[in-house]
């Protein structure tokens, strides 16, 4: 059977070149960067080069402005918290995007029990914010705009731009969250006018137990990791270095390979979708279009009647994999928060998945994808009682409404005895 | 390390009930219809039953919900077939759990939606039975 | 040249089978723990194995008990502000020894900025702290106490035991940093009474670029890496699945191999202790001699008349590794806190150095270790003008007084205009 | 990856000056000597001075203090051999520096330290000089 990997927003393989360049750093360079003698010496080197290729890959002005950490939460809490405890004296409130990421939210959330607040600006039905509501959030209290570059559930790419104009003339840090659009997507901190941003390289082939935070010398941050002088005193505890290496080497490769996996990802995000759309009815795309205001590599589906685990447990079984919501929460039964937000009917909320592409993926694993899909869509339909129902005209469909039957958000609050949420 | 191959989300017999559910489908002329719908999650369970001489000759189901939820109903109708109506008004989502081996913690709500589905049926045809005493009468004269 | 690491305090190589293990981790099992499909269900298998290998190494009960983090300083400030943020409404005050490692330091000062306060125990000149001070130490407003297992300079043993008997009797939580002491001395936290511990599995030939926190069902902690819910929620973010791996393996190679290391290592230990104080004149051990009160693989120095980088130096151009004071701090100009504790002099904490032993060192490098750092002393001593006014009868000897001329510290006062701190 | 041999934590010049210092030692019959500590450190540097005609002729070190401070006293005596008092009284630490390609910045003090010991050197001699007028009159006569 075909293996086909659609899930690369939430993790990649690692690049066999940084494999390799990490290699020596486990049982040969193996010293503490904090060393005085050759092996920590050896492996300060590495971590230079390693700062310089991040650097790099945003456009960052010095590769001191790069800050390695454990992961790309850990760096989301640094950005925010660290930014906060360093600048509260100047104000205590935040603006946000609605559809951050959870370590966005949970971060200005525990702000909120230290005394802060914020204001979460909404974004459209496509899941893109209007700078002008940006504009409108911002108070004399604001210290920090917080908007991601892309969405990592419906790969919405904010204006970025038109809203770091508004953060420079009102003198607000911007803080853009690149943890979904690193590597999928150019990304210029200092064209963009970004004074903090977060990276996670095993999202662009690099690997797990690095994250990044790029912060220019004009946004002070605090550490959270209390305890030693790493990372100029920004993150305590020795350095993950052999992950750091690998970083750095999957961050120049991202750069040189940019536009070639942005192109061979797109030409098959447009067949998929297409591919989609003609053979399966009842389906719909959230998030923009396949084009300029969307992520290159993600297709964000609503599949009607069925819900989404199912599909995922079927192309699982079809050895594709696919995500059910946002990956970093889909231990948790709730709809997606990015749904709720673009305003995404209940039912359509159920039926989601989401198919993530990545520079391997081939056009056979497309025709693959799409043929099984549809089978995989058939036998739920076949399940669902809602299926039935909508044939039966009892209910109607969110999709293509023909103007019969009561809504299933409906349905399910006579079946449930409670309104749906 | 185990080839990825060999990995479910659920047991094995959680996935066969999912992957090859059973009694999937309704009925012509079923005697009893419960559906029900969790609020919590939005999966949705109907159970139709065939009930002859106060016992459950026949179940099936359709459900529209998770993997746990398709495999719950289908061990469900598994399970009750054969049994009275006083013995299904006293079946118990645990009886599901164990049957499948175990669902994750997360997954429990799923067995008693089941559950529930099971009892609104036989609510169904009990509140039919009673609306038509004459049909009943006619059929046991003839 | 001969190659002899005596820095395993800072870090030691990966063992060969936990890269093995790692491996296949990096480029093919690469799926995120949090993913439903099968890439992701078999990282999670993966990572519950080195969980329940983890938990056997310290006898924890469960696997349950077990966080991982990004590295031992993460682990800690988990411990610490974590059960600081979960309990704050028991009380407000911790105890602590005297001479923990700055990363407990730095947490706990981090919460005095939230209100707490905290009594800092003092330990003797052989750095052991008395339980009767700890149970001093402790108010109705004690809601943790801290102890580390061992000090990371001077290898000090500290009396858990009796420690944990007082902090049981007052039912509050101990918690007990173990990154200096896991692997190289045997620890049961079930036979300890202990609540909270921290391990760096780099420590024990584990990996980089993972901590670990065992914390037992009653000590509650919450994260403070916000966002999802990893870890059962207490710490945010993609898993660095190859190091948990790596560190699974670590720790149970360190369970298997725990007495016959502490025979090896405590025998060179014995051996490099009598040839240095044989054969090299005004050099004296910090912390227990050699023995039970002492782990098996560190000696701290201070070499009198010379001063510690120089040392360092030397002995790194004759292929030998050693550290200058902590080498978490060793960025840092002054005197490691840890000899202030002790009361050493001033003239001794400038001259300091450490050397730690490791399962790859022979009698071979201890004999030339002794030999030529025997010469690095005599060729700064040559240097230094304090061993010439020593002789000349100036100044006067710490370690082995003759009672003749000044202390090296009324001297250092002397000729800086200021008293030496 | 370079070999971590080939790893030195200071640059060329200073890790020669280093292990390899020129002018250490003291003299018989110095001149002048100047003794001074730094208190952040604890680093105790010590320069002795032959000058003869204003001129400083020889230069030695004895220095209790880390790579950087050995190393700079050492750059310190080659550098003010051949100068005169006043050029000395002149003499800056960032020649010191910029001889030895450069110091991490927590190690300049180092270099300070040598243009203090240096000073205090010649204030020794200056004030020899003051407190022996017959001995030089009688020098000169001689
Ligand atoms: C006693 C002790 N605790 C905690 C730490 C921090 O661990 P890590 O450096 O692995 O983050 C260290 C590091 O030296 C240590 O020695
Ligand atoms: C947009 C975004 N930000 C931050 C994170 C957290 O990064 P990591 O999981 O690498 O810690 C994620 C993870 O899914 C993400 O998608």
């Amino acid at each position: 059977m075909r293996s086909v990997y659609l899930d690369h927003q939430a993790s990649t393989p690692l690049l066999p070149e940084a494999l390799e360049a990490m290699t020596p750093y486990f049982t040969q360079a193996f010293g503490n960067a904090s060393s005085l003698h050759r092996y920590g010496l050896q492996v300060r080197d590495g971590i230079a080069t390693a700062r310089a290729q991040v650097a790099a890959l945003i456009n960052a002005e010095s590769p001191d402005d790069i800050i390695f950490t454990g992961n790309g939460a850990e760096a989301v809490n640094l950005a925010i918290k660290g930014f906060a405890d360093a600048n509260h004296r100047k104000g205590k409130h935040i603006v946000l995007s609605a559809t951050e990421h959870p370590t966005v939210l949970g971060s200005v959330e525990y702000l909120e029990r230290q005394g802060f607040t914020h204001t979460k600006v909404p974004v459209d039905k496509e899941g893109i914010i209007d700078p002008a509501a940006v504009r409108e959030a911002i108070t004399p209290e604001t210290i920090l705009v917080a908007v991601h570059i892309a969405n990592h559930d419906i790969g919405a790419i904010q204006p970025i731009k038109e809203i770091s104009a508004i953060t420079r003339e009102k003198g607000i840090p911007l803080f853009c969250d690149a943890v979904a659009s690193a590597g999928w997507y150019p990304i210029d901190v200092q064209a963009l006018g970004i004074q903090l941003l977060t990276l996670s390289p095993h999202r662009f082939y690099g690997p797990k137990g690095v994250g990044v935070l790029y912060r220019s010398r004009r946004a002070r941050v605090t550490s959270h990791i209390h305890g030693g002088v790493q990372e100029g005193g920004r993150r305590a505890g020795t350095e993950n270095v052999p992950a750091i290496i690998g970083a750095g080497v999957a961050a120049e490769i991202a750069l040189r390979d940019l536009n070639e996996r942005i192109a061979h990802v797109s030409r098959l995000q447009h067949k998929l979708h297409d591919g989609m759309v003609a053979s399966i009815p009842y389906i719909k795309l959230n998030g923009p279009k396949p084009g300029p205001l969307r992520l290159c590599n993600t297709l964000n589906w609503s599949t009607e009647f069925i819900e989404g685990e199912g599909q995922l447990l079927l192309c699982d079984s079809n050895g594709i994999a696919v995500a059910s919501g946002s990956s970093c929460v889909s231990k948790s039964l709730k709809v997606s928060h990015v749904l709720e937000a673009i305003g995404l009917d209940h039912a359509l909320a159920q039926g989601n998945i989401i198919m993530s592409l990545g520079k391997d993926n081939t056009e056979e694993d497309i025709d693959y994808v799409i043929e099984r899909f549809l089978k995989v869509v058939n036998t739920l339909r076949r399940m669902s009682p809602m299926w039935q129902e909508f044939e039966d005209g009892q209910i109607d469909s969110v999709i293509n409404p023909r103007g019969i039957g009561k809504s299933f958000t409906q349905h399910a609050a006579d079946v449930s005895g409670r309104p749906a949420h | 390390m185990k080839d990825a191959k060999e990995y479910t989300l659920y047991n094995e017999t959680v996935m066969d009930h999912f992957m090859n559910p059973r009694n999937m489908g309704d009925f012509q002329d079923a005697d009893g219809i419960g559906e029900v719908g969790a609020a919590a999650c939005g999966d949705i369970m109907k159970i139709s039953l065939k009930i002859k001489d106060g016992v459950v000759t026949d179940a099936r189901f359709k459900t529209f919900g998770c993997g746990s939820a398709i495999a719950s109903s289908s061990m469900a109708t598994e399970l009750i077939k054969g049994r009275t109506l006083e013995e299904v008004k006293n079946f118990s989502n645990e009886e599901v759990v164990e049957a499948l081996g175990g669902l994750p913690p997360v997954k429990i709500h799923c067995s008693v939606l089941a559950e529930e589905a099971l009892k609104a049926a036989i609510e169904d045809y009990e509140a039919r039975e009673v609306s038509k005493p004459a049909e009943k009468s006619e059929a046991l004269s003839a």
